[in-house]
């Protein structure tokens, strides 16, 4: 009684409240021990169970005629035709980066691509989407540095492109950045693999590197408040081995492919624990585990160690019956260590033994059904405030060319060329279209005449000023920009980094949000095949907590049919004539230039019209499909002034254009206003583009023509006549970034 | 006014997976090294630096534990030696 | 032409260098696992490709340079069969004697990957005879160690004898003489640093790689 | 039969440029260590080989010549000593 009482005490070392503790004594009816309440604990955490976030799941679509895969397995798959799927998903690492960015970054990478060769898929291509705060301080130089130098460390050893991502600074991400690795994985539908036990009698094997202390009990660690206890927990930095996973891939491949497999998953957050009972789970069937047998790296290890850790690189593959020695002879050539640890058994419970004796026994069930938790959500009134802020009595600043140079030097929009340069983005020769030459990257199928398209994106600013509308325009965001490149939209996967949903004004972004994405996908068809949860983002300042901006980033995959009809956004010489695609922008609210410039996050977001992006989106990719245009571009922050400029630098090409707008629209709105469902294109053929959008039937507008060295806007009507030349632009735009990286 | 050479040695710590020394290892062993066991690749690293001994050494410790080093990882120690050829023509 | 590509244990663009080899070379290439004891039968050429062998522990190319297959791949060379070695490739014909010379880390000490400029500095070789002597091809790189190091005299013989095959225009990682590839004195085995075979298709920004397969072939029609 | 540490040094010869010790020394500077220089970065690598003195000796001069080391662009030195422990064990 003793002894269980100080458990019950304890419950928060495990990351069990005590009512949480007391439910588990209730379903198990009798004291667990300390083990047993450490294991609840990790599967019972956001990161493994999802327990805040779960029951918003609900409201995502998650179906379509493209799913060969849905919410669920380790990743998502989406059919792309002729037999071939992709395998897709995005994850966090970002608490383990604020402590240790090179690692951090790496593992991050490293687990996201187990997740993809887990669905039986080669990975071909990451992204990466990451955020920092203030660019000048010199802790954002050596977080950026770090994980820059992680995920090339990593990305590039193992031979996977790293093709995209984004790169932002916010103040907000200070001290708690993000960082979101999104992998993609090219399979043959029958190669398709899952995270299962499959029946009575198969054994479990372990697969990959030894098992050491590493982040131990790093899922409470990643769901617990990151504040200055972290530097005590500094020792939990776990050390990847891109070499190692590199044999474990290609190992794990060959063994699916050679349909000796019938169950397999990487171990991640809760290690061992947490793969076998998600394997056990899905097969709805229980194990016996002998942990004696698990390979060690260090002596002395504890069940609770051995449970927990979180050492890189390692698998359960379950073979198929009959098929053991045939997967253990596989396996040796990759000089793994390999061992049989347990097997699968007709009873429902999760059992583990050790020196001969039952350490853990619990339902299987229970740990994988973590209490769900609905919560209050309240807007914050200093937030809603912010939003409902006049904006008119801001002025006009006289000179609106010098706008435009510090805007393109701001390092959320300047180029990223000195980071993706450090990245082999070529590696496996599909990168058809390369980081920086377009809105989403775009990678060729061999073997087939098509193309996968991936871009991954959320603006912040939207998202704190209107989570829904935020939220939702990531979704359009990311759905515009594989049409620029030519690809239609398939479906997508969500990172939700939001701060402590405990608090009622972070539950409600995490609320709004999260319906903002379903209602996004359902309009545009594009359903959630996966995701990824990472609360508790934000840190103690004197007595205050504060949460980063709310930041559900989204990875959308889409397919090129004919990957030769593909767009990118650089000028393709003279004499073209330019267009918008949409509406012109007129508001100032919720923009980049509102920031950079007047030191304002407010105002309404631009309002989401689902229905015209839909139509834009539509006639866009009618354009490139039709050979009309090769040249597209979004306007995503910044706005038009600031993406016309990018598609002029990129093809070192000058440009013309007449902005005949009403006065009664303030100027710098027409410029930096980030209204959405807006696309810009170049093309040699006036007539047939023009033909084209009017049998689409959506608003465009000719803007001018290309040539020349400069950037000139003219607005007649306001008198105003903007030109900055192509080099002041180019080097506004080039030089932030290596200097940041220093 | 003397010089010291110093010599610092970083190496990873013990519960620290170390994949480099791993891959030696088992290379090692393949080179008909099977005896050999528990490598560990870490840093050696040489610097020159001038001043007092007892601002010297306060230094050193600082640039080790805090540039030389990641501390979340890695151990690191160091020796240091006043230059005699440097103290004569300084003398 | 007969091409065995070899795979090391993290080698990664294995792939690469086989589908190139496929598209203009030889449509049965195949690949050899690092511990064969021997080529296969008849094989004309040996691809080494880049990736991270091993790792890249202790030294880029180092073990990889000292596994069974490369008995095999010295015994080739000596017997005047082609070698091609890409990037750590190039790493581990180095490090295993059959070409002078050591890659070290790039000036800055980043990973690189870009398209850089070439100037093929000896049309006179098997892999580079389809060029025009002075040609500057565009060709991408992707490496954190590819700073070219040999001792003076080394160099001398190099230059002196027409090995040094390619030259950067705008030197990207501190290589002595801007050396980007150079083959062995009886110009049977060329490294380089840069990707030929990231280079043999429009589609993936350029084609300028192709000419080295083609040389390898008409080398091969002229013997 | 003994178990032996031992401790390999490996350094950049003389003559080549250390980028990675420029870097160092570069940045030190900026921190205010403007009295460093010289600074050097090389590897260190701890191994355990178990065998005679003799083989043991010669053994490791070998790998450390032929595969921790490429004599190209390295010099590199090594020490050995005799596990105490193990030996009173193994008496
Ligand atoms: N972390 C990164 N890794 C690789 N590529 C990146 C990264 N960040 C940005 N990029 C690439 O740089 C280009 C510009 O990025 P960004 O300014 O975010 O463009 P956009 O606003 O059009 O998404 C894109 O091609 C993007 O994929
Ligand atoms: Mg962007």
């Amino acid at each position: 009684m003793t002894q269980a009482a100080t458990l019950r005490d304890r419950a928060g070392t495990f990351g069990l409240s005590t009512e949480e503790f007391d439910l588990l004594v209730t379903r198990i009816g009798r004291e667990p021990n300390a083990l047993e309440a450490a294991i609840v604990g990790a599967m019972w955490s956001e990161h493994c169970g999802y327990k805040n976030s779960r029951p918003l799941f609900r409201h995502f679509p998650t179906t379509g005629p493209q799913v060969l895969q849905g919410p669920g397995e380790n990743a998502g798959v989406v059919d792309i035709g002729d037999g071939w799927g992709v395998a897709f998903k995005m994850e966090s690492h970002n608490h383990p980066s604020a402590v240790e960015p090179v690692q951090g970054a790496a593992t991050g990478v490293g687990g996201i691509l187990r997740d993809i060769f887990a669905m039986g898929a080669r990975p071909f291509a990451v992204l990466d989407s990451l955020r920092f705060g203030n660019p000048d301080s010199p802790r954002t130089r050596f977080l950026l540095n770090g994980v820059v130098e992680g995920i090339a460390h990593y990305g590039n050893a193992i031979g996977v492109p790293t093709v995209g991502g984004e790169v932002t600074f916010h103040p907000s991400y200070q001290e708690n950045p993000l960082v979101n690795v999104m992998a993609l994985g090219l399979l043959r539908h029958e190669d398709l693999a899952k995270g299962t036990m499959g029946e009575v009698g198969n054994t479990i094997v372990y697969v990959g590197s030894k098992t050491g202390r590493d982040g131990l009990g790093g899922a409470v660690f990643a769901s617990a408040d990151l504040s200055n206890a972290s530097q005590a927990d500094r020792p939990a930095v776990q050390v990847g081995d891109p070499f190692m996973e590199k044999l474990l891939l290609e190992a794990t491949l060959e063994a699916i492919q050679a349909g000796v497999v019938a169950g397999v998953q990487d171990m991640g957050a809760a290690g061992l624990v947490s793969s076998t009972c998600e394997m056990a789970y899905r097969a709805g069937l229980g194990i016996t585990m002998d942990l004696d047998l698990v390979p060690t790296r260090e002596d002395g290890m504890v069940p609770m160690e051995l449970c927990l850790s979180e050492s890189q690189e390692r698998m359960i593959l379950v073979p198929v019956p009959g098929k053991e020695q045939e997967l253990l002879n596989l396996l040796a050539k990759w000089e793994l260590d390999v061992v049989t640890i347990g097997q699968v058994e007709a009873h429902t419970n999760y059992r583990l033994t050790w020196r001969g004796e039952v350490v853990c026994d619990l339902p299987v069930d229970l740990l994988n059904e973590a209490p769900k938790y609905t919560r209050e959500g309240i807007e914050s009134e200093e937030i809603r405030a912010k939003r409902e802020r006049d904006l008119s009595g801001v002025p006009v600043p006289g000179d609106l060319g010098a706008v435009l140079t510090d805007l393109l030097a701001h390092p959320t929009i300047a180029s990223k060329r000195p980071i993706y340069q450090r990245f082999d983005h070529q590696v496996m020769t599909n990168t058809v279209v390369v980081p920086g030459a377009a809105d989403a990257a775009v990678m060729r199928v061999k073997g087939s005449g098509m193309g996968v398209a991936a871009t991954s994106d959320c603006n912040p600013r939207f998202v704190y000023l209107d989570p829904y509308a935020g939220a939702a325009a990531a979704v359009a965001e990311a759905a515009r920009n594989l049409a620029c490149v030519g690809a239609t939209p398939l479906a997508i996967t969500d990172n939700l980094n939001f701060g402590n949903p405990h608090r009622p004004e972070v539950y409600y972004q995490l609320e709004r949000a999260v319906h903002g994405i379903a209602d996004a996908c359902r309009a545009l068809n594009t359903p959630v095949t996966g995701g990824n949860v990472s609360l508790y983002n934000q840190y103690t300042e004197g007595d205050e907590r504060v949460a980063i901006h709310p930041t559900p980033t989204i990875g959308m995959v889409g397919v090129l049919p004919d990957v030769t009809k593909r767009a990118t956004m650089d000028l393709k010489g003279a004499g073209h004539t330019l267009y918008l695609i949409g509406e012109h922008a007129d508001s100032i609210g919720a923009s980049q230039y509102l920031e950079t410039v007047h030191g304002l996050e407010a105002g309404h977001v631009p309002t989401l019209d689902l229905t015209r992006e839909q139509a834009v989106i539509d006639a866009a990719l009618h354009l490139i499909r039709a050979g009309l245009t090769d040249t597209a571009h979004d306007c995503a922050e910044g706005g038009l002034a600031v993406a016309l400029s990018e598609m002029a630098i990129a093809g070192n090409t000058g440009l013309t254009v007449t902005l005949n707008a009403p006065t009664t629209t303030r100027a710098d709105a027409l410029l930096y206003g980030e209204a959405h469902a807006r696309i810009l294109i170049a093309t040699p053929d006036e007539a047939g583009t023009e033909a084209a959008l009017n049998a689409q039937g959506v608003p465009f507008t000719r803007l001018g023509t290309t040539g020349g060295d400069t950037v000139t806007i003219a607005l007649p009507g306001h008198h105003i006549h903007l030109s900055v030349t192509l080099s002041a632009l180019t080097h506004a735009f080039t030089t932030p970034l290596a200097e940041i990286l220093g | 006014m003397s010089t010291f050479k110093a010599k610092v040695f970083v190496t990873l710590k013990p519960s620290i997976l170390d994949p480099q020394g791993r891959t030696v290892e088992r290379a090692l062993s393949h080179l008909d090294h099977g005896n050999v066991s528990g490598v560990r690749v870490g840093k050696y690293i040489e610097l020159t630096l001038s001043g007092s001994r007892a601002e010297v050494e306060a230094q050193l410790k600082d640039i080790t534990e805090n540039v030389l080093s990641n501390p979340v990882m890695e151990d690191a120690r160091w020796e240091i030696s006043e230059q005699q050829g440097e103290e004569l023509v300084g003398a | 032409m007969k091409t065995a590509v070899i795979q090391f244990p993290g080698s990664n663009c294995d792939g690469d260098a086989l589908h190139a080899a496929q598209l203009l070379l030889d449509q049965d290439a195949q690949f050899v696992w690092h511990t064969e004891a021997g080529l296969p039968q008849g094989t004309e050429l040996v691809f080494l490709p880049g990736g991270f062998s091993y790792g890249d522990h202790l030294r880029s190319g180092a073990i990889a340079a000292r596994s069974p297959i490369m008995q095999a791949v010295k015994a080739h060379a000596e017997r005047g069969g082609y070698v091609l070695g890409v990037c750590n490739g190039f790493q581990v014909l180095t490090e295993s004697g059959l070409l002078p010379g050591a890659l070290s880390r790039n000036r800055d000490l980043h990973f690189l990957c870009r398209p850089v400029h070439l100037r093929v500095e000896n049309t006179g070789t098997a892999f580079t005879g389809a060029y025009t002597k002075g040609q500057v091809i565009e060709v991408p790189i992707a490496h954190g160690e590819g700073n070219y190091y040999a001792d003076p005299e080394t160099i001398a013989r190099l230059e002196g004898e027409g090995q040094v095959v390619f030259r950067y225009v705008d030197n990207p990682n501190g290589s002595l003489n801007d050396i980007a590839g150079i083959v062995s004195e009886r110009g049977n085995v060329l490294g380089m640093m840069p990707h030929p075979e990231r280079a043999v298709e429009a589609l993936l920004g350029s084609e300028d790689g192709r000419g080295l397969f083609d040389s390898l072939k008409g080398a091969l029609v002229s013997r």
